[in-house]
């Protein structure tokens, strides 16, 4: 290395340009929170809005410019996939800081810091979309999950939202401690810490167990950041104990940001041994489905049972992952097929969160019951419940088909009896997990309505937005798949690499 | 008018969606201008069908041939492409949909169910009219699957919102459920159900076709050519056959997959019923036609002794449960397990006359069972139950009305001379002679018991208008006035009944469009001569 | 089609009918004409309506009786179809009418007795419910059954067959308020529900083999024994005949009629003299080539069937007290007869009993209705010593009851031309049955005379003739009723008019008929003597002038009698099998509905939401604990089995998180 | 000196912090327990690192920067507690069971 | 190599002495029912690991270690200690009772590491140059190839530090918020 100086990493600070406008961002808004007095401490919010509205402008930049920019020996990647995945970052953060901004107004919060340490966490997140070694990717996780174990437990008081942090937190770091050990043997037995070194070390390594003991750390490592059942139980009680647009962020951003590091770990690091990671991920997706499933059955609570639901719908998202197992897979297929479901799953879980937010405004509780004959008392949010809650459930023509259908499409595509198999649990998963969405759209609709709420008071404009910008993604989507299937494309050139 | 030649189509299939958005911006206070809205957009959109019926070229009416077709790239990652046509198949059938969707909208401007709100209940109407429409003229799998499952949503929240309120217990659950709820998530479950086969079906096909020239494909002319050539075959196309009838199956009904239907039908509003029935049904059968046979025609006939099978159980077992009910409306429901029951015998012969006994047949049941439901829910709207026990005398009070009923019940029970008939009368003459090569075992004994259904048939109706229609009236009914036929369900039924007389003297009504391409739809298919053609194999 | 019917026409010089047969098509629609116009301007009309009906029917007469006489002079052959619709190539369904022979007969005898009918009906339901309703129907009646007897093909005859079973339905049920009508009219509905069923396949058969519902493709197929024809002749020809059973109520199918005397007279006597019943006849004539050429088993059967239900509904008649059902077993007796003649190759024998049937049927019907008129009930024993209040009603019955005895008039003649052929087929025990029948006629039409007309009246009120615009047709219809019989004596050849047996053979094919060339004046005589015998018995039983008409009814043969009051038992049967349907088996299949097959969906549901209370109480709330718990109670020894792992939760979830790290590896070390 | 005995001691920390983790009833000696399994990640990586000897000493960076977010957690650790702390007067985690149920 | 090779190297017995060490405390870390005793046993385990890592030439990451959490990290855990009042003496309740199943499961993840390390690198020898890594390269990778993930973790520790004052800070009652804007 002595050799070597300085100047010989480039520094592209166009590829570098979204980072480094949420940097920017992260301070004016600290800076700000010192100046301003609290009345006024609103516009670290409209700061931080305007600043992930900003970063997304030099990401059409190099979007439209279409070349693969890489720096650090290939360890800091900005390509297709990278910008998708940022886009798409940015985007379900903006929409979290539209949710936030009347729920954080709205009690005695810390308005700077709370924006802040999101955008910390959204800082980890863009980081992870671009790292292509295994330190990079540690760190951005770190980036993105140490504020938000903070984040859960931002309602100070609450001791069910102190509940939520710890949890999440021993948890946290628990998984952290065995993903690094798998990332440290990885790194003992090749010597390699890039993907595309890794790569080429341990094709054919299949059948070494040292090998297999870190790969399968590294994925419980990740199966907690995705809550992929038997390592979900943090997140039915963080979620209900976060602030609710901390917990869109959780079942979004962060549960995106685990999938990135799969994605690109299994396969851009280690598609060798997809016959290693592919059946431990079938069976984390068949576990996640039918036991999430089956527990959102019995929730009362909705937040809760979103909780369970995006437990499932990460079961749903690990299907590609088992197909991609089969030999001879087309691991492209698989790997596109999950980048599409994430984006989809962004859009309408954000969707969801902001209803829930938008119908606890006025004192509702997140209970089932109290959510009776919701559309009688208004009617806009009835329609925008059931648009969320049903493509959630994969009903035509709201965007959630597409996703499925995607993911159907990428088992098919493999072949093979255990796919096969898993595609059937899927399938069986998909109209059980109907049930209970429908049992929300049931007691929004059908149900008669319980108690009075002062639901004349109009949400927030921001929320509103919010509200808007999804449900408009979530129809169009259901109509138009090719702007989901847009990403997954972008997903496709980067899994060929 | 060149343009139309283009976007004809597509313009029947998304101005009720222009309606919707129309609908949306108009406050619901504001009723008249909501249903006169309505009324506008979905005869704008009848009067689309019509301009495709006037340019269709009649004489061109070869199978996989599709004329005012429209092919733009959708979801390119998939191949799945905006690729609609019409042919002679679908033809009557989508001016049929668009056709009732204007009598159903005239019929609601004064029967409004509870919680009334016109502006929801329209909106959802013309979301169910697109979603049938595009059905109906979709040529990509992906795209009809698609509009397949847009008819879902819309009829859930009717059912579940203007539905039956009555609670009622439900076999296998200790506490009492509204109808309608249970009825809505019954509709809703039993289709899903169907429709997670009938995707893994689509896709099976996608993936196999990759095999072949056109590499991955949705496009159904495509596959329909693919198929003709044979390129399914085996136990792959076995179980996709499977699994695509399934998902028909359920949304057809057949037995034993029908009880979603009397559930569902008793539950909902007038309008839904009559929708539900009149065409949400045959997107199942015509889904038959247009994917099953043409692309896995091999594999069609090996299933076809199973289907006629089903199809038998399902005309008895329809007949005799009416024979049970008590419920006006649940009677006809489940007349329709009956009837469709014939359709799908005529589909099972593969020959071109049982097909063309499907296609009438549901156009017949579309105007008959959808004007049923029509008087039904006139009926309750008037008496406050469906009781056919408390009913009677009917036509003594309300004379027309009950006339009407009268003759519908006759259409219903494929009196000839009414649009009824020639879709059973045709499906039997097909099962004596189905396609050579199926089991005349089979097939000749669900042409007796067929016909024996037609007993049935006839014994349930007539007992229904003697329990309706006929005798005194009950003392409860004694001083109430009732409104006979107002200017609203006449100017709704009159077409309707125009209809079921004209198809019932003149089937060439529906021939003229279906024949020809039918008969190269079974050439094509099977490959054989065309089967109208009966001498061959007569006592064979 | 066209050039095989000039072929025919050519072989029988016959004409084609020029503009009359060309536009013959009038007939079958001006009915349903009168029925539309009816309903909508029938209320406000003197007749309300009645006008419009006789007034049709009345046109129709002029064009049937210039067919009917030029097909007497010279023949007319004639056939107008128009396409409605076709399959493929080979399926055609067509409408139209054929001019012929049998159609000519039967348009005249609609039309004539129809319009008789109608004329008597202007007076007899003048003050009735509904009359603007009533000859709408009846106009539906009379153009259903000419549609059915036009009819060039078997798809027309279908859709006139349940238009003629439809209207009859709206007839019989036309006293609806009264459930028990209803009932009377499902039951002829689905009676021949039943049996056309069997039109329905034996058509399909017929057509689909030849690849034609024409009647003159599928005559001239029998009658160049075209193979594929052949193949179904018999199934086919079975299924037909079982079709004409349920119409022309042969036994058992005769449970229908006698209920449906719950209509007004007029309907009776319509449906029993020329439409409804005579269809099935009708059928068997039209059909007559596929039986004589080819299924000639089938006319064993047929044989049995008529011969069964001459003799034993005949015998029906006797025990029944409501004139109206002693008149319709009378006529369930007498389509056994024709049934019979036609099966045995008589054509033109069971054609003419039907033509002279009509004709006396109807009057007798009719005569019952002015009776009935008077008295206000349909039941002898309400009647009694009618003679001399309705003098009219009573001459002109006793006309159409010898006529219907077989003795002298046009019964006579009809009657002795089905025994000649019976004779000459060589079928000694039919042609014994059919005299005893004849015997039994003649008893039971004495007995309904005398109870009617003679004796004392008992009835309420004092009864008076009918108006004169019911016995006027009386008259009229007396008059063929008595004379109709000369137009078949054989080797009889009227100027002009030529000879029954003449008209009739005007048809595509020879029919290949077997009838008399010669009187027979044995079993003529026979017959006579039969027929004299029991109006004589029928005196010396009923005559005798007792107190009550229930003394005088008083005869009786025990074992018989009391069977015959029950009907044989088969219309208990029938309901009972009837009950069986809609009761048990209807309430089992939705039964099965409801429990199984829902049962099952429900059950799964059940199961689906048990299994996510059980993962959700169970493992994932407190399996976690229990499964550690137990775990941990096991590693620490027996001792501690009832303690609870006292760590929180978030421990609980790591140590899964560990087990589960552990379970994954192990998994792929021992097992993969 | 063997690879292997560097790795099975960090395998040893590692299972003592899982025991740790897994039995320690304050938050505090849970944060503890779970520095001695970083701890065992570090002896790993540097352990590798001597046998690989990259030219980037890659194994002691990746230690470093272990060190690095170990501290950081520790950080936040301390924090929840603290505000845990605050609300009930107790730093241990069986009362944190309010969504139990 | 067998044992007695191994055995006979001094390197392995210093190795040896700080295994030993090391385990103790960490032994001791899980296990000591006094809390502060646990903090500082971690230090011991610290403080063994920094010199294995001496004697494995990573001369910069052992100080790092050493300054790191001996100097910061320790020190911080006792802080956290004092402030929840923990007791400084003996305390049963610091352990669960049920020790059975962890014990189990973590034996059953040593089994698991040591045996998938000693299958794969069993006779691997660590070639003992003595030579520790210099600093330099290590500082050209950290702020060479490495900048952004180093840039990165400054954040993670700002965010850590900004988050952990915002939870660990006692809120201000409304009153006393007023005051203070007042003032």
């Amino acid at each position: 290395m002595g050799d070597k100086d300085l100047l010989v990493f480039q520094i592209d600070y166009l590829a570098l340009a979204p980072e480094l406008i949420v940097v920017t961002t992260m301070i004016i808004v600290l800076a700000l929170d010192l100046i301003l007095p609290r009345p006024k401490k609103y516009w670290t919010a409209t700061v931080a809005v305007a600043g992930t509205a900003l970063a997304l402008v030099p990401l059409a930049f190099l979007v439209l410019e279409d070349e693969v920019r890489s720096m650090f020996d290939g360890s800091y990647v900005v390509d297709e996939f990278a910008l998708v995945l940022k886009g798409l970052f940015l985007v379900a953060a903006y929409i979290v800081f539209l949710m936030s901004h009347s729920y954080i107004e709205s009690e005695r919060y810390y308005q700077g810091e709370y924006y802040f340490l999101l955008l910390a966490s959204l800082l980890g997140s863009l980081v992870m979309a671009s790292s292509r070694d295994l330190i990079v990717l540690f760190i951005g996780i770190e980036l993105v999950t140490g504020p938000l174990y903070m984040l859960s437990g931002w309602r100070k008081g609450d001791v069910k939202s102190n509940e939520a942090s710890m949890k999440y937190f021993l948890l946290g770091i628990l998984s952290t401690a065995i993903l690094l050990y798998g990332m440290s043997f990885l790194y003992g037995l090749t010597g390699e810490i890039t993907f595309a070194g890794l790569a080429e070390a341990t094709a054919g390594m299949a059948d070494e167990p040292a090998l297999i003991m870190a790969v399968l750390l590294m994925i419980v490592g990740f199966a907690f950041k995705i809550s992929a059942v038997p390592f979900h139980f943090w997140a039915p009680d963080t979620y209900e104990g976060a602030p609710t647009p901390i917990t869109a962020y959780l079942s979004v951003n962060s549960k995106a940001a685990g999938f990135v590091a799969m994605l690109l770990v299994m396969y851009l690091a280690l598609p060798g041994v997809a016959e290693v990671w592919a059946p431990a991920l079938w069976l984390l997706a068949a576990l996640s489905m039918t036991i999430a499933n089956l527990t959102a059955l019995r929730q009362t609570n909705i937040v809760r049972l979103l909780a369970y639901s995006s437990v499932a719908q990460a079961g749903f998202m690990l299907v590609p992952f088992a197909a991609a197992g089969v030999a001879g897979a087309d691991l492209q297929e698989a790997f596109a097929a999950t980048v599409i479901y994430l984006v989809i799953y962004a859009v309408m879980n954000l969707g969801a969160f902001a209803v829930v937010i938008a119908a606890t405004r006025s004192g509702r509780s997140g209970e089932l019951s109290a959510w009776s004959g919701l559309a009688r008392v208004d009617p806009k949010l009835g329609v925008l419940v059931a648009v969320f809650f049903f493509s959630l459930a994969g009903i035509p023509p709201l965007a959630g088909w597409f996703a499925k259908f995607a993911m159907f499409r990428s088992v098919m595509i493999a072949g093979g009896a255990a796919t096969v198999a898993l595609a059937v649990i899927a399938a069986i998963n998909a109209v059980i997990a109907l049930y209970y969405y429908a049992k929300v759209v049931k007691s929004v609709w059908l149900d008669d309505p319980v108690a009075e709420f002062a639901d004349d008071e109009r949400p927030a404009g921001s929320l509103r937005l919010a509200l808007g910008i999804t449900v408009v993604l979530t129809v169009m989507i259901g109509f138009f798949p090719a702007l989901a299937t847009f990403a997954g494309e972008a997903a496709r050139v980067i899994a060929s690499g | 008018m060149e343009w139309f030649e283009t976007w004809g189509l597509t313009l029947t299939v998304f101005l009720p969606l222009v309606g919707v958005v129309l609908l949306g911006l108009i406050p619901k206070e504001n009723e008249s201008a909501l249903k006169t809205t309505g009324l506008v957009a979905s005869i704008m959109t009848f009067a689309a069908s019509l301009i495709l019926i006037a340019r269709f070229d009649f004489s061109s009416n070869t199978y996989n041939t599709y004329q005012f077709e429209v092919s733009e790239t959708w979801i390119g990652a998939i191949n799945a492409n905006y690729h609609v046509g019409i042919d002679g198949i679908s033809l009557p059938m989508l001016v049929l949909s668009t056709f009732v969707m204007v009598l159903a909208v005239i019929y609601s401007w004064n029967h409004w169910d509870e919680p009334k709100n016109p502006k929801a209940f329209l909106i959802l109407m013309m979301i169910l009219a697109t979603g049938m429409n595009g059905t109906f003229v979709a040529l990509d799998l992906v795209l009809f699957f698609l509009f397949f499952e847009i008819v879902l949503l819309p009829m859930y929240f009717m059912i579940g919102i203007w539905g039956d309120k009555t609670p009622r217990k439900i076999p296998g659950f200790a506490k009492e459920f509204e109808t309608r709820l249970y009825a809505a998530i019954k509709f809703f479950l039993f289709t899903l159900f169907g429709s997670a086969f009938l995707l893994l079906g689509f896709l099976a096909l996608y993936f196999e076709s990759g095999k072949s020239q056109f590499g991955r494909t949705f496009d159904i002319p495509q596959l329909t050519e693919l198929g003709a050539s044979g390129a399914f075959s085996g136990t792959f196309a076995f179980l996709v056959f499977g699994a695509i009838f399934l998902g028909f199956a359920v949304k057809v009904p057949m037995f034993p997959f029908h009880t979603w239907l009397p559930d569902a039908h008793t539950a909902a509003p007038t309008v839904g019923s009559v929708l539900l029935a009149a065409i949400l049904l045959k997107l199942g059968s015509y889904g038959f036609i247009r994917i099953s046979l043409p692309i896995l025609p091999e594999e069609a006939v090996s299933w076809a002794p199973f289907i006629a099978i089903l199809a038998v159980i399902g005309i008895i077992y329809g007949s005799l449960a009416c024979l049970a009910q008590s419920d006006m409306k649940r009677l006809i429901a489940f007349s329709s397990v009956g009837h469709m029951g014939f359709i799908m015998l005529g589909i099972s012969t593969m020959t071109d006359i049982g097909i063309n006994a499907a296609i009438i047949g549901m156009v017949a049941h579309g105007l008959i069972t959808g004007l049923l439901f029509f008087i039904a829910g006139s009926m309750h709207h008037r008496y406050h139950t469906r009781e056919m026990a408390r009913l009677g005398g009917n036509i003594k009070l309300m004379p027309v009305m009950g006339g009407i009923l009268a003759f519908t019940a006759m259409a219903s029970l494929g009196l000839p001379g009414l649009a009824g008939f020639w879709g059973e009368f045709m499906s039997l003459v097909a099962s004596f002679n189905p396609l050579p090569g199926l089991s005349l075992g089979v097939f000749r004994s669900a042409m007796v018991i067929g016909a024996i259904g037609t007993i049935l048939t006839a014994g349930y109706m007539l007992w229904m208008l003697q329990k309706v229609n006929l005798g005194e009236p009950g003392d409860e009914w004694e001083g109430k006035e009732f409104h006979d036929v107002d200017r609203f369900e006449l100017a709704a039924w009159v077409p309707l009944i125009v209809l079921i007389v004209v198809i019932g003297f003149f089937p060439k009504f529906i021939f003229s469009s279906t024949t020809d391409v039918v008969t190269s739809l079974v050439d094509m298919a099977f490959n054989s001569e065309t089967t109208a053609a009966i001498s061959s194999q007569i006592g064979g | 089609m066209m050039s095989r019917l000039l072929f025919a026409a050519e072989e029988i010089h016959a004409g084609d009918g020029g503009w009359w047969a060309d536009t013959a098509g009038v007939m079958l629609v001006l009915p349903f004409v009168a029925f539309l116009l009816i309903l909508a301007f029938g209320k406000k009309l003197k007749y309300k309506g009645g006008e419009i009906a006789v007034a049709a029917l009345a046109i129709n007469l002029v064009w049937a009786t210039v067919l009917l006489l030029m097909n007497a002079n010279s023949g007319v052959l004639d056939q107008i179809t128009f396409e409605i619709g076709h399959i493929g190539s080979g399926l055609v369904f067509e409408l139209g009418w054929v001019v012929d022979g049998l159609s000519i007969l039967m348009f005249f005898l609609v039309n004539f007795v129809g319009l008789v009918v109608f004329v008597y009906a202007l007076g007899y339901m003048k003050d009735d419910v509904r009359v603007d309703w009533f000859f709408a129907a009846f106009s539906l009646f009379a153009g259903a059954m000419l549609v059915l007897v036009g009819a060039p093909n078997l798809i027309q005859l279908i859709i006139g067959w349940e238009g003629v079973g439809l209207a009859s339905y709206l007839l019989i049920g036309f006293y609806w308020e009264d459930l028990d009508n209803v009932r009377a009219g499902n039951k002829a509905f689905l009676t021949n529900k039943v049996a056309d069923v069997g039109l329905i396949l034996g058509a399909i058969l017929v057509g689909v083999s030849i690849g034609s519902w024409d009647f003159g493709a599928i005559d001239f197929a029998a009658f160049e024994g075209a193979p594929e024809l052949a193949a179904v002749a018999t199934v086919g020809g079975l299924l037909l005949f079982f079709g004409a059973m349920g119409k022309s109520a042969q036994f058992p199918f005769h449970i229908w009629l006698p209920d449906a005397m719950a209509g007004p007279t007029p309907v009776s006597a319509l449906m029993h003299a020329a439409t409804m019943v005579t269809a099935g006849i009708y059928l068997m004539a039209r059909m007559f080539p596929l039986f004589e050429y080819m299924a000639q088993n089938v006319r064993i059967v047929m044989i049995v069937i008529g011969t069964v239900t001459l003799f034993g509904v005949g015998l029906l008649a006797i025990v029944a007290d409501d004139i109206k059902r002693v008149l319709a077993y009378s006529t369930v007796s007498q389509l056994g007869y024709m049934m019979t003649a036609i099966a045995a190759g008589g054509y033109t024998a069971g054609m003419f009993h039907l033509f002279t049937h009509a004709s006396f049927k109807a009057l007798l019907f009719l005569g019952a209705g002015s009776v009935i008129h008077a008295v206000h009930s349909n039941n002898m024993s309400d009647m009694g010593g009618l003679r001399k209040f309705m003098p009219t009603t009573f001459w002109t019955w006793v006309v159409g009851a010898l006529a219907l005895s077989g003795i002298g008039l046009s019964g006579f003649w009809s009657k002795d031309e089905i025994l000649a052929t019976m004779g000459e087929q060589g079928l000694t025990v039919v042609l014994w049955i059919s005299i005893a029948g004849a015997f039994v006629t003649a008893f039971y039409m004495a007995r309904a005379t005398f109870l009617t007309f003679f004796g004392t009246y008992e009835g309420d009120g004092k009864p008076h003739e009918s108006p004169r615009i019911m016995t006027v047709p009386l008259v009229i219809l007396a008059v063929p009723a008595a004379i109709a019989g000369v137009l078949n004596i054989p080797g009889l050849s009227l100027p002009r008019l030529g000879n029954f047996t003449e008209w009739l053979a005007v048809r595509l094919v020879p029919m290949g008929d077997h009838h008399a060339e010669a009187i027979n004046f044995g079993l003529a005589a026979i017959g006579l003597v039969a027929a004299v015998l029991g109006v004589v018995i029928g005196w010396l039983i009923y005559y005798p002038d007792k107190e009550t008409q229930l003394q005088r009814d008083s005869f009786e043969i025990p074992v018989l009698f009391p069977l015959l009051r029950k009907k044989y038992y088969i219309d208990d049967l029938a309901l009972g099998i009837v009950a069986l349907i809609k009761g048990p088996l209807a309430r089992l299949v939705d039964w099965t509905s409801t429990y199984v097959i829902d049962g099952f969906v429900n059950g799964v549901a059940r199961l689906v939401k048990g299994l996510g209370v059980f993962v959700y109480d169970t493992l994932d709330q407190r399996g976690v604990d229990g499964v550690f718990n137990g775990l941990s109670a096991a590693a620490d020894g027996a001792g501690s089995v009832v303690r609870k792992w006292q760590s929180g939760r978030v421990q609980q979830y790591a140590a899964s998180f560990v087990a589960g790290v552990l379970i994954l590896v192990a998994l792929f070390v021992f097992v993969i | 000196m063997l690879l292997s005995q560097f790795l099975v001691l960090g395998a040893a920390l590692f299972a003592f912090g899982i025991y740790g983790l897994l039995v320690r009833r304050n938050i505090v000696l849970i944060l503890l327990s779970v520095e001695l399994m970083l701890n065992a990640v570090n002896i790993n990586l540097i352990a590798f690192e001597s046998v690989l000897v990259s030219p980037e000493a890659i194994g002691h960076i990746f230690a470093i920067f272990v060190i690095t977010v170990a501290a950081a957690e520790v950080g936040i650790g301390l924090a929840i507690v603290l505000m845990i702390f605050r609300n009930r007067k107790s730093a241990n985690v069986d009362d944190l069971n309010l969504m139990r149920w | 190599m067998t044992f007695l090779d191994w055995i006979s190297a001094p390197v392995n017995w210093v190795f040896a002495i700080l295994g030993v060490v090391v385990l103790f405390s960490g032994f001791r870390v899980v296990t000591s029912r006094n809390i502060v005793h646990a903090a500082l046993y971690l230090v011991g385990a610290l403080a063994g690991t920094a010199a294995l890592f001496l004697m494995l030439s990573a001369e910069f990451v052992a100080w790092v270690l050493v300054l790191v959490y001996i100097g910061a990290v320790i020190v911080l855990f006792l802080f956290g200690i004092m402030i929840t009042r923990a007791p400084t003496g003996l305390d049963e309740g610091l352990s669960s009772d049920q020790k059975a199943l962890p014990a189990l499961l973590a034996s059953g993840v040593f089994v698991m590491m040591s045996w998938a390390s000693i299958d794969a690198f069993g006779g691997q020898l660590i070639g003992s140059s003595g030579e520790p890594v210099p600093t330099e390269v290590i500082g050209d990778s950290l702020f060479g190839r490495f900048v952004i993930p180093f840039e990165v973790v400054s954040f993670v520790l700002l965010a850590a530090l900004i988050g952990g004052i915002t939870l660990a800070r006692r809120d201000l009652s409304p009153a006393e918020e007023e005051e203070r804007s007042a003032v």
